[in-house]
Parts: C-alpha cells; structure tokens; sequence
C-alpha cells in the first residue's frame, strides 16, 4: 500500500497548492465560513462518489446515480408532502433507492450487460420514471407536520457545523470500514483485479456485484435526501450530469477505472478537488464559459499529477 | 381508403414540439396547451426537442410523416428552427411559434411574451427598488440558451442608465440546486449584495435558500412566476418574479391553431402580456 | 489397493465444436500421488476443472469417499475438501500475498472484521514452508511469476484438503522451487492426501508420482503405476507412438560475432556484457527472479536502459522500444504467450502477420490479402502448426501450437537475433520436440539465437554456450562442454566458481 | 469470426421484429418517405458513431464528441457567414476537428490519462471553448455567396435521397475498408486485444491511438458540418448528450466496450436502431416521459439479445 500512500499525498499535496493560489487570489477563501460552506456543498457529490467508489472499485460504473437521486428525492417530498413521519419516509425512499441500486447490478450481474450500457438505460428509465412521477414539476415538501425537521437534515447545524457535513464524514468512515475491514470490501477489490480469479476463490461474483450496486443506489438516495432537504422540495431533473462529477471525484482520487485499485481515502480528496474549484471559480468571478476550460484544465492537471508512474 | 382515413383523421391532429419538458415553465406550457386542445376536441401529439435544434428537427419531421393539420413549435433556437418550419411549409402544414421566435421560414402566427422585454423589466424593478445606486447579483442560465442571452440583455440594458452595479455574474445552469450553491460561493465573496436578479425562478429560489441560510437581506427577482416562486412572492421570500403566463401562451397557441384550422384569419403576432408578480 | 477416496466416472465434456472429455475415469488413492497426462488440448485440465467445479460435467458421474457426488460450483468444491492450483495464474495483482492467499475466507473477528494478524501469521507459515522468502504483506504483482506461482500453492495448502489437484505447478518454476514443492509434496503424502499431478516434464513424474493416468484427445488411453513404466512408454501412450531423442542436438559452424551487447544497466539488471555468434545459441540460466527476462525485454527495447550499448552486426544500434528493435534485426519471443505474447481474440493469421504487416501492404497501407495468405501457409507448414484453419482465434488452439504460432510471428520479422524466453513452458513433449527442431533449423539458418530457460536439461541439451544471472548480474559463462548442472546451480545461487 | 457473424444477424433479426411491430402500430412508419426521413435522422448519429466504433475497438472511449461537433460547427459556420470560400470553409472545420481529436489521442497516451476522465475534461474544455468563440450565441451561416450550396449538404437530395444518407453510406464504406483492409485497421484491434502484446509486437501504440482519436474528431466534425447545414447555423450548446447516444449505438451493434472486438456493420445496425426507435416512439404517439423509459427499456433488451454467450 505504499505506493498508494504517496500517491494520495500527491493529489493533496495538488489540492493544498491550488487551494493556497486561490487563497491569495480571494481573501475570503479561507474563511471558517467558507470552508464549511465547501465541505457542505461538496457533501452531495462527495456522498454520492463514495458510493461510486464501491461500483469503480469493481470495475464497474454507475452513470443512474443522478437519475436515482431524483426518483428517491422525489418520493421522500411526496410523501413528506402527504405528511408522513418523517422515518417513514426516510427509510421508503432509502429501501426504494436500494432496491433501484439492486436492480442495476442485477442487470449487470444476471444479464451479463456491461455496466456502462445497463446503467446508461437505467439511467433513461430512471429519469422517466421520476417525471412521470412528478408530472414534471417540483414538489414541494409542504408544511407537513416533519417539513420542518426534515431541512434540518440538510440546513441545520450542530455546533456551528452544518448537518451534511456530519452526514458526510459518518458515511466516509462506514465505507472506509466496509472497504478495509471486511470481507465484503476484500471482495470488491478482488472483483476489480481479477474477476475469473475471484470467482474461481469460491466468491459469488454476482452477489458482490448486486452488493455494489445497491450501496451506491442507497448513497444516492442520502445525497437526493440532502438535496431534497436543503431545497425544501424535489426537482424533476435534479441530479442531471452529477454522475459525471462523482466519477471525476473518485477518479481524481486516485481510484483506477478498470477497477481493484484505489479507495475512500483519495475519493475524499477527489471531492474536494471539484467543490473547491466550483467554489474557487465563483469566488473569483470568472465569467461561466471560462469557468468551463478552467475546470477541464485543472482536472487534466490533476490526473496528471496523480496517474500511476509507468511500469518502466 | 386508408389513405383517406389517415387524411380525414389527420384534421384532428395538432402537433406540439417543445423545447425541453424537463423545465416547469414549459411543462405549464405543455399543460395549458393540452387543456384547450382536449376542449376544442383536437388531439395533441406533444414531442420534446430536449434543448437540441437537431432533435426539434427530427421531431418536426416526423410530425410531417404523421401527418399532422397544423405544428405548433416553441424553438429551441430562433435561427436553428428554420429548416425545421421550412420543412413543415414545404409539406404544406401552418406552423405557429410558441415563447421563442423564429428568423424564417412561413409563420402563420407568433405567440410569445418577451423575454429581453421582461429582463427589462426585472432590471427596472429593481431600480425602482434600490434607487439609484446598489450591488446585485445576475444568476445566469445554461449558457448559450436563447432565454439566458435575452433576459441578461434586457436586464442589462436596463441596468445601464443606473450606477447600479453587478458585482458577480455566474451561471447556475436554470437549476435549482446549483442556484443554492453558486449563490452560496458569491455570498461568501461578496460582503455587500442589495439584490439579485436569476434568469429563471428555479435559481431563484435556489438562491433563495442560500440567502435565508446565510441569514442576510437580499432582493431576489425570479422569472417565469412557476408556483413555487408566486407562493414565495407572496410569503414575501421573494420580491418578484416576472411572469410569462405559459399556461396562457400554450392554450392561445392552440386556440389560433383552431382558427387557422377552420381558414380564419389570424394575427402574426399575438402577444401574452407579462407581468411582475409582486406581493400585494 | 484399497479403495480410492475419489472416482470419476465416464465424464465428457463437450465445448463448442470440441468433444474436449469423452468416457473418461480417473480414481485417485490416499496418500498417493496421481500424474495425469497428455498432449496439450489433451483435456487434463478440462477434467481437473470439472472436479474443482469450474465446469459442469456433460456426462458421467463422481464418486466421493464411495458416495455419488454433485459439485456445484468452485466454492462447494472447496467446502468438499478439493483444492486446485490452476493452470493459468488465478491471483489478484494489487492484492497483498496474504489477502491472495485467504481470498474468499478471510478470518474474521465477532463484529465481522478482517483478523489481519491472524491472517498474514498464517501465510507467513505457508509461505516458510514453500520456501519462499517474501513478507505476506508485499503486493502480489511485484512478484515475478515463478514467486506467484508459489503463493498459487500456498493458497490451494491453506484450504487444508483431502484432495489437491497441481496443473503444471512447476510450469513457471525452477529446479529450486521445484525441489521445495517436491518436499511439500512428500509431507501432504505423509498427511495421506491425495494428490493429481499435471507436468509435461515427465522427469518429474518418476520423481515424485504414484501412478499415472494418461489422456489423449479427450478419451482416456490408460491408468498405470509408476514403477511399471519407463519414459519412452509414456510418451507412447500420451502420443500414441515413439518419439526419437528429445534434445536432437546438432553441431554447426558458429559464425561471427553478430550480436554485442556492453554494460547494459537499469533498474533490473548490471554491467551486462556479452555476445552471440552466428549459428550459436547461447541459452541463459538463472534463479526465479534473477532478472532474466528484465534482460531480454531491455535488450528488446520494451524495458528503457539507462546506460550501455547494443550492437548489430558490429554497428551500434539505437534501440528505445520493440519497434525499433525489429527494424534493426532484434526480435523476442514473450515468456508469457497468453497475456504478453498473442492476441487471444484475434486469428492465428492475424496474430502471425502482426509484426510484419509493413512487408505485406501495398503502396496505400492496403493489406495484400493473398500475399499475407501465403505467408502464414508457408509458415503453419514449416513449423507444422496444427489449426484448422487460419483464421482460427488462437485461443482455442492447444498450448504447443500457440507457442508455434508466437514465435512464427518472430521469425517472419526476418530477425538477426532471436531471443526466446522459456519457449516450451506448458507445452507437451511431442511439440516440445518439434520446437527444438525448429531451433535448431534457425540455428543451421545462422540466426544467432538468446535462449532464457528454466529447465535445465532444456538448456544444457540445446545451448552452445550458457551464461548464468544471479540478482541482475552475470555470475557465470559456461561452453557447453565444461557445463554441467551443478556448475550453473551453484552459480545461479551467486556462489563464484 | 462465425460467432460475431451470427450476433450481428441477431440485432439484425432484433430490428426487423421491432420494425415490423411498429409498422402494424402506424401505417406511416413503413413509408418511403419515412424511411429516408429515419436514415437522415441516423445519419448524424451514425457518423458520430462510426468514429467511436474506432475509438471502443481499442478499448477507449470518446466523450467530447459532441462538443467537437459544436466546436467545428461554429468555426465553419463563421466561416461562411464572413463568405469564405465553402470548400475551405469545410477544410479548415475538417482540420481543426482532427487537431483536437489528436490533442486527446496524445492526451490520452503520451500523459496516459484514462480516455474516460481525459475526454471529460476536453468534453468540458472543448465546450468552453465554443462558448467563448460564439458568446454563447447561434451563429448563422448567413447570406454569404456560399451558404445556399452549404445548406445543400444537410438538406439537398440527389436522386431523391437526401445527401446525408450518401454522406453516411461512404463513411461507412471507408471506416469498413480500414478497419479491414489496413495496416491501421488491423492494429486497432490488436490494441483493443491486449495493449502489452501489441506494443511488444513492435507497433507504435500512442500513434495508433491518436490516430483513433483524430479520425473521431474528423466523424464528429463531419456531423458537426452536417447539423450545421440543416439548421442553417451553428449553435454553441449543439450535441451535448450525443456522445451516449453515439456509445449506445456502438454497443448495441456488438462492439465490446473493453476492446478489440465488433465493427463497422454491428455500428450501422445499433445506429438505426436508436434512429427507428426515435421515430417509432414519436410515430406512435408515446409522451415524452414514457419515451424514455421506453427507449431505456429497448436498449436493455437489445442488449440482452446480443450479449455473447455466457462461458458455461
Ligand atoms: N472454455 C473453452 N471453450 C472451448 N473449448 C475449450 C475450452 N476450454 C478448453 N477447450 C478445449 O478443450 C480441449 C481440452 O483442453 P484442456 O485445456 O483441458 O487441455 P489440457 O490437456 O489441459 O492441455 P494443456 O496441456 O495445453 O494445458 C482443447 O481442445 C481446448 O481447446
Ligand atoms: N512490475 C514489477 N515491479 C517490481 N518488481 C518487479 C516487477 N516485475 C518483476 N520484478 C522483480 O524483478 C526481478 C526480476 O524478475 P524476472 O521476471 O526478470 O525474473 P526471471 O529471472 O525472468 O524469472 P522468471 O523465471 O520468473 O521469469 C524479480 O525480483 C521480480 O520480483
Ligand atoms: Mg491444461
Ligand atoms: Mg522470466
């Protein structure tokens, strides 16, 4: 694991100078405020890589994640709307996301479909089904007697720190677990290694597959949960090309595409890398069109930086 | 006499093709247009341009195959939409535009309010709000968008007679939770902000939760007037929304379409009024 | 004899286009060792593959300490007590040896978590009784393959089985290694285990096996003891006929110095000096891990070196990948044929032409189909590849003749200087020798010939001259007339003398 | 090569069954006019696709052809609007378009960046870039000496069949030709193969790959060109989203998104199935919501009927 170490303290070692630039560049960079105001807009995407990581780390990839963010944000506003308990909406949207997750690695799995093609029509069906859901419109959560705990999910703080944040390093620190600690996570990087090996060691393959899946339906479902909670209500198209920013977060981290190298740890970092620069390219008003070759310049670098040395 | 079955039938048939149907603004459109075509008795084939002059074209074309009486077309794009309506003309079928305009081909009949005249009006209120001098935010749409360049346009132009100054302009792509964030970074920039004008209310009101956040005082203008924004007027949340009147616009376009059917004159140009939605 | 813990009974086995099974029976004893042989595509580990659950049986049935038996699948298989160190390498690269090891049945404490102590003291153990020096915690892809073969075995130990099947364990091996499994082996016969034994080095057999049971094209040819049998009647039954001497050895006038490589340094290998005559073969010993193969892909450009000097034909030559290699006469045959060597998906034409497509294009890039055509016949008919047809995909040709087939395409890059880095791992006596015949033909052509090689009675039966690498360095040279096997050990092993 | 021949029959037979319901559905889709009407619609696809079909063979991916497409688009229609000359009008877009397309070939093997993450970053560059040269705004072709023989591209016919169906059938006869007549051909899919043995056989495999990445920049200014001509201008937003399109079409025709298998005949099927199923839906009247999870829907099925067998 050395040679991942010093490469994780590359990408930070990027993310430190980039950020020390900018700090010259904005004074109000590096304010406590600001740097909370980040980490809580970095949570969405952040929570929705780490579930990304578990799918990259097999060598799949999951482009729906946006897709479910909606469908499930959109069934937790309705039902808060028709005033369920707060739980209970909780937990339907999480088990829907989850069976959603399920259902992509079971195509995957079952069908024997590249990940790539199965989640791109999930995708598809996703996002239709969350507009015929919603007739196309935003609902709002309403006044329902949980309205107002549920934004605390999303808006409220606890010693000065906002909520998501909270949410964010919780969810870091079980997936850092399920990936170090446990069978489970062994099996994920065996999966992205070396599939027929993995199988041929008595693995279900399968069954590690659906897991994936399912851990990233379920984290997309959190990430709608907060998006839902901070905008009061839930967006029809809410979530469109956020896939896009999880796979560049978890890539920039260091995790490799084609799967069994890679971890939590530089996901994190990759996550920061994006929200800073969002945030960055805002504070500096830079006008949007750049905004768009700055942001594909300083990924470029980042990969750069952070790619694997050749083997020679 | 399947030929002529198709034929007959076809007068019952009008076609729609909107520009995206994954906004509300058009959704209402969509809606309003529905409302009066099931009214007036005509079936109404909705096809969505999803933002890509190519795919609006594409539907156009098929809506010729079908074999439709009349299309009524809300351009993805002023100039791109014109092979699209030739097309239509070619094939002897009325178009009628919707919101957004079209720089050639044979219009029957244009129903739209405009969008640089209500930038011009956010910009105005605006004004008439802060007085003579203030900071204020511009929350941009997706860039290259026709409805992003003419609501900034007007809104700018109607900044220009004022020392009212627009310390950030960024784009939130006409969403609503990249409205809370971008809004989030430039309140964390800007120390002094007296307004803020978005290209749409789903900035707006993305905005909108960056600022109660945030705990500050900032005058928030929003466009379309969707339900979520008019209610947030009236909680006084927002201050205005300028207001399109889509359901009108959708349901007008069909109403001139009938005309048109039954070989009526029409106007070129029908104009839907709009509107700054205050509270009262 | 007593009764065999394990019988198979008539299974077949049929693949697409391929009876690769048919009728066969093999029964296995306690305590004993069992070879199973043949040609390669003979079906060995079709059958082995059928008992550790890869595959699902056709026909045929599976008696297990007398009972019939169904396996499921490679994890009931494991739950049945039948281990399995697979032919190809089945190991995850970025996993550490460890992890490899236990992959699939970590320990795990009361809350679910990994117990790593546990685990890499355990593998520390397996690892000691191989005889191999490497800390559990190393990444795996560091080692070289020969090493990964190794942690292959210790994983198959760990299981603790009744029954542990060995597809050509010794493929990748040296006599070193060799000789620590050999004493694993006699401990797991002591344990009363029983064993199948894949080789095509049939030395081994009469060292270290029981009884023999041979294949041939999928049908079962006999079941023998051991002490019954002598080589010749092995090869007879595996061949189905005689085979003449296997190290046909002939004497040629070496010519000129033509190859010339000086102080050749990088990460892998030191000061290597030394040259190749026309018409020589100069064969190149070395322990696993000695750098042997570093070397030959330096010299081939496919490794960059950091200092030294390659001359052809007494010219200098600017070597900085495999391309320019071939454009000055270099070429190297891959001691890894399925993920270095071939491309499995493609034809056996395709993959032949592949390196000397620019002779066999016209003037607008344009393949000229019939040219090319002509080409690979005349190729499959020097070398006597046996495949249906040219365009068949290489995967599905034996082992022998995909070896045939990789260094075809070496040679139709008109080389001066062949480098062939175990060109006969995993493949059977009869193409064995009909590999060594074509060296030596290249050989009488004048060609000046590398040979890297693990089995030592290959390199003493075919080398003119032999040079040994111990830790990247050159730490002997031998004429074959003064060589002898304890000679090149010793030297191997770094002992000076 | 039997297997690939009897899965490129399956779609085949998988787009037949599928016309021929839809045909019972609407008397119209079976028209001659709707029929030129589809393949003109595919035809932007089906050449995007082409040059992607290239790109997949060696196990790599193309994300920012459609913003290549927007980038050439508005070059050449400014071009025109300033009334240059058509023809290099056309070759300076041509150009440029193979310029950005090495630029990611060379991105991608001298900086060995992960094509995925590469040509995202370019996606976002390219399109940024357009943006600043447009301002964001249609440029039209205008009425300069050559924008009615440029309109003819797009929308003129010959013989009755529009000229980007000819345009279509001679790229696919020229891709088909190299990628199985030539040298380059044949290298593409040893890459695709296995990179390690390709570069050991003495091949240039960075070349190679920027080849791939030039010949899709020139397919995705060709559809750029195109576009360009039937909508009488170029718009900065054109083509986002084409780039999945493109990927589903060489997907369904069979090519294996790892490499080094499938082709040009399996692309063309995979592109008029996307095309008829547009059409079809549109035909058939289904709303546009239900359009998408019909549409995700039948790219899951067709998949299905062409995913290879499994290993046993
Ligand atoms: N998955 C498969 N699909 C199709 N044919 C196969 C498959 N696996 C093996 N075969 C074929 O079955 C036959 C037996 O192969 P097998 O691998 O069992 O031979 P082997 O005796 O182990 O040979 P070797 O000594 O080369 O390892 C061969 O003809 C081979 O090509
Ligand atoms: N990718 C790598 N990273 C680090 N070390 C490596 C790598 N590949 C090989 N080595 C090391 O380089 C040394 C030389 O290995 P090499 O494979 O050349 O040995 P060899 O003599 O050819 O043995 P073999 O018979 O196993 O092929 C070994 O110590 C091996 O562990
Ligand atoms: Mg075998
Ligand atoms: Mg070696």
């Amino acid at each position: 694991m050395n040679k991942e170490k010093i490469m994780k303290f590359k990408s930070i070692i990027g993310l430190v100078i980039f950020s020390i630039i900018v700090s010259f560049l904005s004074p109000r960079f590096l304010t406590v405020a600001n740097i909370l105001n980040v980490l809580r807009q970095t949570s969405i995407n952040a929570v929705i890589a780490a579930g990304m990581t578990f799918v990259i780390l097999t060598g799949g990839i999951d482009l729906s994640v946006g897709s479910v963010l909606a469908f499930t944000g959109a069934i937790c506003a309705s039902l808060l709307s028709a005033g369920t308990n707060l739980i209970i909406a909780i937990l339907v949207s999480i088990t829907i996301g989850a069976l959603v997750g399920a259902l992509n690695g079971l195509i995957i799995s079952r069908g024997k479909i590249q990940p790539f093609i199965a989640t791109l029509a999930t995708m598809t069906i996703f996002r239709g089904a969350t507009l015929v859901f919603t007739d196309g419109k935003p609902i709002s959560i309403g006044n329902g007697k949980y309205a107002a705990t549920f934004t605390k999910i999303g808006s409220g703080q606890f010693l000065g720190i906002p909520m998501p944040i909270y949410l964010m390093i919780v969810i870091f620190i079980i997936c850092y677990f399920i990936l170090t600690q446990t069978r489970l996570g062994r099996y994920i990087y065996a999966l992205g290694g070396n599939e027929e090996a993995t199988r041929l060691s008595g693995i279900n393959t399968s069954k590690t597959k659906v897991y994936v899946y399912t851990i990233s339906g379920i984290l997309s479902t959190v990430a709608g949960i907060i998006v839902t909670s901070r905008l009061f209500s839930a967006q029809p198209n809410a979530g469109s090309g956020y896939e896009l920013d999880a796979i560049a977060a978890v890539v920039l981290g260091g995790t490799s595409l084609s799967g069994g190298q890679g971890g939590i740890p530089g996901t994190i970092v990759g996550a920061l890398i994006i929200g800073i620069l969002n945030n960055a390219l805002n504070l500096l008003n830079v006008s949007s069109y750049y905004q768009m070759i700055a942001k594909g310049i300083v990924i470029l670098i980042a990969v750069l930086l952070d790619r694997k040395q050749t083997r020679y | 006499g399947q030929e002529e079955s198709v034929g007959g039938d076809s007068t019952k048939k009008i076609g729609l093709v909107v520009s995206t149907l994954s906004n509300p603004f058009f959704v209402t459109l969509k809606e309003g247009a529905e409302a009066k075509a099931k009214e007036l008795g005509y079936e109404l084939i909705v096809l969505d341009s999803q933002d890509d002059p190519a795919k609006e074209l594409s539907n156009v074309e098929d809506l010729v195959t079908k074999g439709v009486a009349l299309i009524l077309i809300n351009p993805t794009d002023s100039d791109a939409v014109v092979n699209a309506i030739q097309t239509a003309n070619n094939a002897n079928i009325p178009v009628i535009t919707l919101d957004r305009g079209a720089n050639g081909g044979q219009v029957v009949s244009h129903i739209a309010s405009d969008n640089i005249a209500g930038g011009k009006m956010a910009g105005e209120y605006i004004i008439e709000k802060l007085g003579a001098s203030g900071n204020v935010v511009e929350l941009e749409g997706i860039p290259g968008t026709s409805a992003a360049r003419d609501r900034g346009n007007g809104f700018n132009k109607a900044l220009e007679s004022s020392q009212i100054k627009v310390v950030a302009r960024q784009t939130a792509d006409f969403d609503r939770t990249k409205g809370l964030t971008v809004m989030e970074n430039i309140l964390q920039a800007q120390s002094q902000i007296d307004a803020i004008f978005a290209h749409n209310d789903e900035m707006a009101l993305g905005a909108l939760q960056a600022i109660e956040g945030s705990g500050r005082n900032i005058l928030i203008v929003g466009f379309d007037a969707t339900e979520d924004a008019v209610k947030a007027v009236k909680e006084g949340k927002m201050a205005a929304t300028v207001a399109q009147q889509p359901e009108k616009i959708g349901s007008l376009g069909v109403e001139v379409a009938n005309k048109v059917i039954n070989g009526e004159k029409v106007d070129s140009f029908v104009p839907v009024d709009l509107k700054l939605v205050v509270k009262e | 004899m007593n009764k065999p813990i394990l019988e198979m009974v008539g299974i077949s086995k049929v693949f697409p286009g391929v009876k690769a099974l048919d009728n066969v029976n093999l029964k296995l004893y306690e305590g004993k060792v069992m070879a199973l042989l043949g040609e390669n595509g003979a079906g060995k580990s079709t059958l082995m593959k059928i008992l550790s659950g890869v595959y699902i049986k056709d026909e045929g049935e599976i008696f297990y300490k007398g009972e019939k038996n169904e396996i499921k699948g490679p994890k009931d298989a494991q739950e049945k007590g039948i281990a399995i160190i697979h032919q190809e390498l089945n190991l995850i690269p970025n996993m550490t040896i460890g992890e490899n090891i236990f992959l699939g049945r970590e320990p795990v404490d009361r809350f679910g978590r990994i117990d790593w102590n546990k685990l890499y003291k355990e593998s520390s153990y397996l690892l000691e009784k191989l005889g191999v020096n490497r800390d559990p915690k190393e990444i795996l892809g560091n080692l070289s393959i020969g090493e990964q073969q190794m942690v292959e075995i210790a994983k198959a130990l760990s299981l603790d089985a009744k029954i542990i099947i060995m597809d050509e364990p010794t493929d990748a091996l040296t006599d070193k290694e060799t000789e620590s499994l050999f004493k694993v082996i006699n401990e797991l016969k002591s344990e009363n285990k029983a064993i199948v034994y894949i080789s095509h080095r049939l030395k081994e057999i009469f060292e270290i096996c029981d009884d023999v049971t041979v294949l041939r094209d999928g049908k079962f040819a006999g079941s023998e003891k051991v002490c019954n049998l002598n080589e010749d009647k092995i090869i007879e039954m595996m061949v189905g006929r005689k085979l003449t001497e296997q190290f046909p050895k002939i004497e040629n006038e070496v010519g000129n110095v033509i190859f010339h490589v000086k102080n050749l340094t990088n990460k892998y290998v030191k000061d290597i000096t030394f040259s190749v005559r026309n018409g020589e073969i100069l064969g190149i010993a070395g322990l696993m891990g000695s750098g042997r193969t570093e070397l030959a892909k330096t010299i081939y450009g496919a490794i960059s070196k950091d200092s030294g000097q390659i001359y052809v034909e007494g010219k200098k030559v600017d070597i900085n990948s495999p391309k320019s290699a071939i454009e000055n006469g270099i070429v190297y045959v891959c001691e890894d044929r399925k993920t270095q060597g071939l491309i499995l998906g493609l034809s056996v034409k395709e993959n032949m032409t592949i390196s000397s497509l620019d002779k066999l294009q016209n003037k607008m890039f344009i393949i000229n189909k019939s040219k090319e055509e002509d080409y690979v016949k005349n190729y499959i008919d020097k070398m006597s590849i046996k495949t249906p047809s040219i365009n068949q995909i290489i995967k599905n040709l034996s082992g022998g003749n995909q070896q045939k087939v990789a260094i075809a395409k070496a040679l139709m890059t008109d080389p001066k200087v062949l480098i062939l880095d175990e060109p006969t791992r995993g493949v059977d006596v009869g193409a064995k020798k009909e590999i060594y015949d074509l060296i030596n033909q290249l050989k009488k052509e004048g060609k000046a010939i590398i040979m890297i090689s693990s089995e030592m009675p290959e390199i003493l039966g075919m080398s003119d001259r032999i040079l040994v690498l111990h830790q990247g360095m050159i730490s002997g040279e031998f004429d074959i007339s003064n060589a002898s096997q304890e000679k090149i050990m010793k030297s191997a092993v770094g002992m000076v003398g």
